[in-house]
């Protein structure tokens, strides 16, 4: 379900399939458990989720928490038309640090 | 079962129904005539009113029955998609079923508000008898400005 | 409905119904471990059954009920899906549901063809009392060859 | 459902849309209707159906029937995979003429 990659100031971490209730708790458990100090950037590529419910969302919003919480930065992206739906609804998109493409969170 | 369109879909409450739930009520929601955004907001919102039978209503037990009754509503020549979702968990106090302000960046809280987003009309009510909680659900496709755009151009 | 994974589905014998199964189909078929081309037989040859029971069982009423339970089978390691179609027709003489040869070009007779084509077991039984057809269809997902033709390389 | 347009030696025929049991009577009405003699040449445009089950099959078996009895051809062009897909069980991609593209149709 995710695979992740180190890079210099952290890891990127690529996330595949749909997140529902049924797959989110298995996220949760990988993205929380790869978290450590001075992982100044995580990088979550949405490229390959089609679709998320709000416990998707739910798991992202905790890992920003976290992320904050130890002054270190949390970027989405490559998110899809659906997904982004949902962070809209929320009104979180205006909350999460969103860009297009990796190269770009790189530098976000 | 009254209409002859109406699909009902039986399932015990684990989650890994939801996808062919998701697939059959886009499925409806297209014939009954909802283009794709209107389509995709129906089918995140029957996504987490299940999620949140499973959750709260069955504690994440995951046998107990859900029935989920697709069917086409009209209203002043709109066609849409009534959903109604039922659940068996013995008496529920909707009143305690709210959205929360989305003010607040915090994990949870977003189901009952993408349900209210998403559907023209939320009716959560008791089952007769405490049986369980009773979800309806109903969007109807928006009206296409097409008049008045072709006015304004 | 013993196994948490399945799915039932209730419709009425109109064709318009067609689209919302073979979705919830699709789904059901990709959750039990199908690939693309084979959810693509196992969809086709439930539209066909039910096409069946439609036109022949029902002779083309639209107000008979058609239940479709869709669960989940292993053979071997494989896993696959299982699909049950059960009308109320009445009495039905099995005998009479036969494949035709494809040698000759008409119109028609491909719709058992398709079944037996698609799916790994068919199985045509009258149900008790009497009270319609019950059809059970099973496929499982191909074992990929990946060894085999790893070897030939 | 069809679009048909006036070419030198007959018709070109575009379907549109899933072709199932609650179609294929309109399908058929719609295509048998537009039939006469002296269309040499009938293409099927199939570019916008991306399924089809035998009672749309058989629709354009009577097609081909009516056309072959009046010594007058049908071709059928840009079928999707799925289509194909039934066309192959039913060993009917071997009767019909099926090319890719409206321009081949044209030619064959
Ligand atoms: N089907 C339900 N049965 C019982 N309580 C519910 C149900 N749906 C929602 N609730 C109540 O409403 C609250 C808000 O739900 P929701 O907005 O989905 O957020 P969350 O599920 O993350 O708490 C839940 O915490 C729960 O108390
Ligand atoms: N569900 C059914 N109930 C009763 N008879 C059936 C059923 N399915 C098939 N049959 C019988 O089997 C024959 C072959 O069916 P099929 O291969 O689908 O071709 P077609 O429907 O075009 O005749 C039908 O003509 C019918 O007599």
């Amino acid at each position: 379900m995710i695979d992740t990659q180190t890079i210099a100031d952290g890891m990127i971490v690529r996330v595949k399939g749909d997140i529902d209730f049924s797959r989110s708790p298995e996220l949760r458990q990988g993205l929380l458990g790869a978290l450590r100090d001075g992982l100044d950037r995580i990088i979550v590529d949405l490229a390959g989720v089609q679709y998320m419910d709000s416990s998707g969302v739910a798991v992202l919003v905790e890992l920003l928490q976290t992320q904050r919480k130890r002054s270190q930065k949390l970027v989405l992206c490559n998110m899809q038309p659906k997904v982004k739906g949902i962070f809209e609804i929320a009104r979180l998109h205006l909350v999460f640090t969103i860009v297009n493409t990796v190269d770009a969170a790189m530098e976000a | 079962m009254s209409e002859k369109d109406s699909v009902e879909i039986h399932v015990l409450s684990d989650p890994c129904n939801l996808c062919v739930v998701r697939a059959a009520v886009s499925a409806a929601a297209d014939r009954f005539g909802l283009d794709e955004p209107a389509r995709d907001k129906v089918v995140l919102a029957v996504d987490e009113a299940m999620t949140n039978v499973i959750r709260h209503g069955y504690k994440q037990r995951t046998d107990g029955a859900i029935d989920v009754t697709l069917s086409r509503v009209r209203d002043n020549g709109r066609s849409g998609i009534q959903v109604v979702i039922e659940d068996e968990v013995g008496p529920v106090d909707v009143e305690r079923i709210a959205r929360r302000s989305l003010d607040e960046v915090r994990p949870g809280g977003l189901g009952v508000n993408i349900i209210y987003e998403s559907f023209d009309q939320v009716e959560y009510s008791p089952r007769p008898d405490a049986v369980g909680l009773k979800l309806t659900l109903r969007k109807y496709q928006p009206v296409p400005r097409a008049k008045e755009s072709a006015d304004r151009q």
